[in-house]
């Protein structure tokens, strides 16, 4: 039951983070997807968003649920955004996030 | 493409019932390998075939003991506890049929004792839901012959 | 081997002599569906088809009659009634009579039409479900026969033989015929072209909740442990 | 008791006959000459109750029997007065 | 009188002796009659030769041959009564619509002049419905409603409106919850079984007896229609 | 059945029963061999005769009443129909007889 | 009220999860047919967006019906979620739920008069003799289990490991009944683009949005009981896992395949369960 209300958070959190994404990015973004620039907000909530959800114990202060919470959220913020735009900012904050686990485990 | 023709050619109505029957006797002709095996402890059994009348029971085939309205007759029931009045109908003959019973031998007399008698037992009270379904398919055949005999085939002329 | 392990809790019975209806959760939940659809179907109108004529730009519309519209509503409830029965009685030969009157219900839902196709179609079905007829009571007859009682809530008991296997497939053909279910369908798909929704309806739910039903039956008389 | 089994097997006997007769014998593509030749079964199966002392059931198939023939006939005489081609 | 002769405790050996031969009869029977289906291309044959099926139905459950097999040969025969109507009914109707009115229905006098039409109708349908009148519930119905459909069929009476047809229709219906209330009865106040029995034994009879008539006023249509 | 006649074994089988099956049996073939519809329904009421001797030898006279009653019937029905499709059917060929003259 | 606050819970779980995966399957197809694609959210916002929307109904429905259609048709999926994770109860009482589904789906389209609605109706009928007997699949599950009851199976696989490896015939049979329901499957005749939205067509605003609602919480359950069943007491983190797994598999099918002629659809199905069946008996009786 506990469980379940967290995991309604974590999907509502994703559901109103793509919303918001979606609606900020056509705000942002006139025309559709030409230029390949790299959108260096969405490269940094991609890389926080992903690296607080992979490692969430890292942050040992905050209750983990709090953390993926934020987390999905600004995963959704990228991934949610208009069609083309937040693909390579997702992967590479995948990655990166992916790295950082990897080590986590290696170190422990 | 034979196996689309051949799907297509299966969804054809008219084709539909002659398939069915074809699946029909192929199942069907399982039933000769099957062993049959009889369960010789049924409900309601009845004596051996002509016993009744070479006895010269004058209710033959249908007597199962009783006194009309007094004692029931012997009845083996699925579920004797769900029916309390068990045993009341078979036992029950109507005045022709005792009339009947007392002059002649070989007249089946049960038949007369309609209402009563055991084939009345059975259909209208311990399986009387049955004869509900029963008489109701017979009304909704009724019905629907009887719709389409007075709107098609009667009034043709008026469409 | 119990009701339980396969429609979930067993709630109660009600006896009508030797015929015994009984509820568990799953024979209650298609009993009510049946019911709330029944009402819905008899509180409903028809609806109007549309359809665009050859040559000009006007459209015909197909309705249905009224003296047509009563007939059908009056067997569409009927069909309903039957439908709920079959979910819930608990035993064999009622069961096949239940499905019966839901074939001939059904023939007459869609014999009270006009087109001709559907007609035909309605005959079609019709011929299926005589010769449904008996693998229907003859599987009925085999499980008598086998068993020597026609109880689900006994047979539940009973250990399977051969002939009872025998007799159940033949129970199943008998239903999947008198309710035109597959492969049979196109039969009946056909008679669906006509208008008149909610009587429509009622065709589809009885087959199909009646396949659900006999499923249970079947796993009721075969015990595969 | 030997009744029992003559009844018995002229009615399995005369079933299966008037079923073979009735698919497959000669002229049954009359209607007419069909339906008059499923009268051979159904007295077969009048038989097999007659043995089993069906009575009732046997009453009443009788009297089905005869109905069911007679609406038989009156779908053949219909169907061909219209000229139908089924 | 025996209790043995009464009620046995077992079926009779007879009876499962008869078993076997007994069920190999009715599938042989339906057998035929699914392959004749099966290469036929005629509706109209079709549906004769569900009939044939029909036996084998009716043996198969006779074949169990205790009282309670018997009461459930009763359902399949009405069973198979019912649809071969409703179906014959449609086939009709449907040959009708297909032809349209191009084809003119031509009513055709019908000469016979056989001396047993004029004598035998009323005696023998007088004697079947006082015959079926004796015998109540499905059989008495059935009987008595073969008398009727007979005399019906045979006779002169034409010009049966609509209005009557309903009236008997009702009639039917009436009698079929006078049925129902019998079967309640059965179950609520068993103390009144007699009653119950009585209602639900003349409830189907007279149901069963109308309903039978009203073929004879179907087909009174056909064999009797003169020049309009 | 009869056991006056007992002397001969053979006649032992010549009862009520047998008799019928035989009648019966030469019905059935009669039906299905005959091919003229009239001469079918004769044939018919043979069968039915031998079916009532049959009942009457299991000695269920009631029955054998019905059925006694329902046989003329069953009679009188067929005898109805075929005279009428013989009717439509010779009017039938009567009108293409005629449209073939018209066309010739 | 405890029990109330779970169905809840699970029904908007479902629906949330159910109309993200739709999104997903529809990116997924467009980045395989190189198209941008809508974002993932897209079919949840299309569901609420229907509920802003003004809601009009045809003068030709047949009136308390077209509207009370859509009203059963989620009251149906609501209580397969209650037999589902919440009480864990019965399987043939969720192929019961199945069954009413595709009676609804076949009314929702024939109630409102439309041709379209009418030609999926049809069709709705004709595939329901090949759908359910793929859902028959229940019934191997069965016979291998000995157990209807959805709890018991998921025991029965912590004992002997899951059931895909045991019936992957059925397993089999089960995925086809999934992709038969997805939008833009090979199979999904009843909502092809051939008859506009098939049994959709004729329902706006509010109606539509309630069916889309329904439809959302199908395809989790649908999911959730491969899942369950085969798979066998996952973590909610298994269930997403598997869920996102099963819906890019079924969008990388609906990808690359057409949809079948109606027939040949049917007739494909069919033969899957036929070819299931006989060899899940087989397999069963050879172990």
């Amino acid at each position: 039951m506990d469980n379940q209300i967290i995991y309604l958070i974590y999907i509502l959190s994703f559901v109103i983070g793509s919303i918001i994404g979606l609606v900020l990015s056509y705000k942002k973004y006139t025309e559709p997807f030409i230029k390949k620039n790299m959108d260096m907000v969405a490269l940094i909530m991609a890389i926080i968003g992903w690296v607080l959800v992979l490692n969430n114990p890292l942050l040992m202060v905050i209750p983990y649920y709090i953390t993926i919470t934020i987390g999905i959220f600004l995963i959704a913020l990228v991934i949610g955004m208009r069609p083309g735009y937040g693909r390579y900012e997702t992967v590479i904050g995948f990655s990166v996030a992916g790295i950082i686990w990897i080590i986590r485990m290696g170190l422990t | 493409m034979r196996l689309g023709r051949l799907w297509n050619s299966l969804a054809t109505p008219k084709r539909i019932p002659r398939v069915f029957s074809i699946i029909l006797g192929l199942v069907l002709l399982a039933g000769f390998i099957v062993p049959l095996t009889y369960n010789d402890n049924q409900l309601y059994p009845r004596p051996t075939p002509q016993l009744q009348i070479s006895e010269k029971d004058p209710l033959a085939p249908y007597d199962r003991g009783g006194v009309p309205l007094k004692e029931p007759g012997i009845v083996k029931a699925q579920y004797p506890n769900y029916a309390p009045a068990e045993g009341m109908i078979t036992g029950y003959l109507s005045p022709i049929s005792i009339g009947v019973s007392n002059t002649t031998l070989y007249y089946g007399t049960s038949i007369y004792s309609s209402p009563g008698g055991l084939i009345d037992e059975i259909l209208y009270y311990s399986r009387g839901f049955d004869t509900f379904l029963e008489s109701s398919i017979l009304m909704m055949a009724f019905v629907v012959a009887s719709w389409v005999a007075i709107h098609f085939t009667m009034r043709r002329r008026e469409d | 081997m119990d009701l339980s392990t396969l429609g979930g809790q067993f709630i109660g019975i009600i006896p009508l002599g030797d015929i015994v209806l009984y509820f568990t959760t799953f024979n209650l939940f298609m009993f009510a569906a049946v019911l709330a659809f029944t009402v819905l179907i008899a509180i409903s109108r028809t609806e109007s088809q549309v359809e665009a004529q050859f040559g000009t730009l006007k459209d015909r519309e197909k309705k249905v009659g009224k003296a047509e519209f009563k007939i059908r509503r009056f067997l569409a409830i009927v069909c309903g009634l039957a439908t709920a029965g079959a979910m819930v009685t608990g035993d064999v030969f009622d069961f096949t009579l239940f499905v019966a009157l839901i074939g001939i219900v059904n023939i007459g839902i869609v014999a009270a039409v006009k087109e001709i196709d559907v007609l035909d179609s309605a005959f079609q079905y019709g011929i299926i479900a005589m010769i449904a007829s008996l693998p229907l009571f003859g599987g009925a007859a085999f499980i008598l026969a086998s068993s020597g009682t026609l109880s689900l809530l006994e047979i539940v008991n009973i250990p399977t033989t051969t002939l009872m296997l025998f007799g159940s497939i033949l129970l199943f053909l008998g239903v999947a015929g008198e309710t035109g279910v597959a492969p049979f369908f196109a039969t009946k798909a056909e008679m669906f072209r006509t208008p008149g929704s909610p009587f429509l309806l009622i065709i589809h739910l009885s087959s199909l909740m009646v396949i659900v039903r006999i499923i249970e039956i079947l796993l009721i008389i075969n015990k595969p442990f | 008791m030997l009744d029992v089994y003559v009844w018995f097997y002229t009615g399995a006997f005369l079933v299966i006959f008037g079923s073979i007769g009735t698919a497959i014998g000669p002229g049954v593509k009359d209607p007419l000459i069909r339906t008059i030749n499923t009268e051979i079964p159904a007295i077969g199966v009048s038989l097999i109750f007659l043995t089993y002392n069906h009575t009732i059931a046997l009453l009443t198939f009788i009297a089905a029997t005869t109905i069911i023939s007679m609406i038989l006939l009156r779908a053949i005489v219909r169907l061909e007065e219209m000229g139908a081609e089924l | 009188m025996s209790a043995s002769v009464l009620v046995p405790s077992v079926v009779s050996p007879v009876v499962v002796s008869l078993y076997l031969p007994a069920v190999f009869t009715a599938i042989l029977a339906a057998l035929i009659g699914l392959l004749a289906i099966s290469n036929q291309k005629n509706d109209l044959h079709t549906l004769i030769l569900t009939d044939i099926v029909g036996v084998g139905m009716l043996i198969l459950v006779a074949a169990v041959g205790t009282d309670l097999a018997e009461s459930l040969i009763l359902p399949g025969l009405v069973v198979e009564l019912a649809e071969i109507m409703a179906i014959s009914e449609i086939l009709m109707s449907r040959e009708m619509r297909k032809l349209g009115k191009t084809v003119e229905l031509i009513p055709l006098p019908l000469n016979m002049n056989m001396e047993i039409m004029d004598t035998a109708p009323t005696f023998i349908a007088i004697l079947l419905i006082a015959y079926g009148a004796f015998l109540t519930g499905f059989t008495g119905g059935a009987v008595a409603g073969g008398g009727i459909l007979f005399y019906v069929l045979s006779k002169m009476t034409r010009g049966v409106p609509t209005n009557t047809w309903e009236g008997i229709a009702g009639a039917s219906g009436i009698a079929w919850c006078l049925w129902l209330v019998g079967f309640l009865i059965f179950f609520i106040a068993p103390n009144y079984w007699l009653l119950a029995l009585f209602l639900g034994a003349f409830g189907v009879f007279i149901k069963v007896t109308f309903k039978v008539g009203l073929v004879g006023v179907m087909g009174r249509e056909e064999f009797k229609r003169e020049k309009e | 059945m009869d056991h006056k006649y007992g002397k001969i074994n053979m006649l032992e089988f010549i009862n009520i029963t047998s008799v019928s099956a035989a009648i019966i049996i030469i019905g059935a073939v009669g039906i299905i061999a005959l091919p003229k519809p009239i001469d079918k329904v004769i044939m018919l009421t043979i069968l039915q005769g031998g079916f009532v001797g049959m009942i009457v030898a299991g000695k269920y006279l009631d029955v054998a009443m019905a059925a006694a009653l329902f046989d003329p019937i069953a009679t009188v029905i067929f005898l109805i129909g075929i005279i009428k499709l013989d009717e439509i059917r010779k009017k039938k060929i009567k009108q293409k007889t005629q449209e073939e003259r018209f066309l010739a | 009220m405890n029990l109330m606050a779970d169905i809840l819970l699970n029904v908007i779980i479902a629906f949330l999860v159910g109309s993200v995966l739709f999104g997903l399957q529809r990116k997924i197809m467009a980045r395989i047919q190189m198209r941008p694609g809508p974002p993932i959210i897209q079919h949840l916002l299309h569901t609420f967006k229907f509920f802003i929307k003004e809601s009009a109904f045809p003068k030709t429905a047949a009136m308390p019906f077209y509207i009370a259609i859509t009203a059963m048709l989620c009251a149906i999926w609501v209580a397969a979620v209650i037999v589902g994770p919440v009480t864990e109860g019965s399987l043939l009482l969720f192929f019961a739920i199945y069954a009413l589904h595709k009676i609804v789906e076949h009314n929702a389209g024939s109630s409102s008069g439309s041709p379209y609605g009418k030609m999926s109706c049809v069709r709705a009928v004709f595939s329901a003799a090949a759908e359910l007997p793929l859902f028959a699949v229940l019934i191997i599950i069965y016979l291998k289990t000995g157990t209807m009851n959805i709890g018991n199976i998921v025991t029965y696989q912590g004992q002997y490991g899951p059931l895909i490896w045991g019936i992957p015939l059925a397993a089999m049979m089960f995925f086809v009944l999934i992709l038969s329901k997805a939008p833009y499957s090979p199979f999904a005749i009843t909502k092809g683009k051939d008859i506009i939205s098939g049994y959709e067509t004729e329902h706006f605003g509010l109606l539509r949005g309630y069916l889309m609602i329904s439809e959302s919480i199908a395809w989790y359950m649908l999911l959730w009981i491969f899942l369950t069943v085969f798979i066998g007491g996952l973590s909610p983190i298994g269930y997403l896992i598997g869920m996102i797994l099963i819906s890019a598999l079924v969008a990388l099918i609906n990808a690359t395949t057409p949809i079948l002629n109606p027939n040949h659809s049917i007739m494909v199905q069919v033969s899957l369960a036929f070819i299931g069946v006989l060899g899940s008996i087989i397999l069963l009786t050879v172990y």
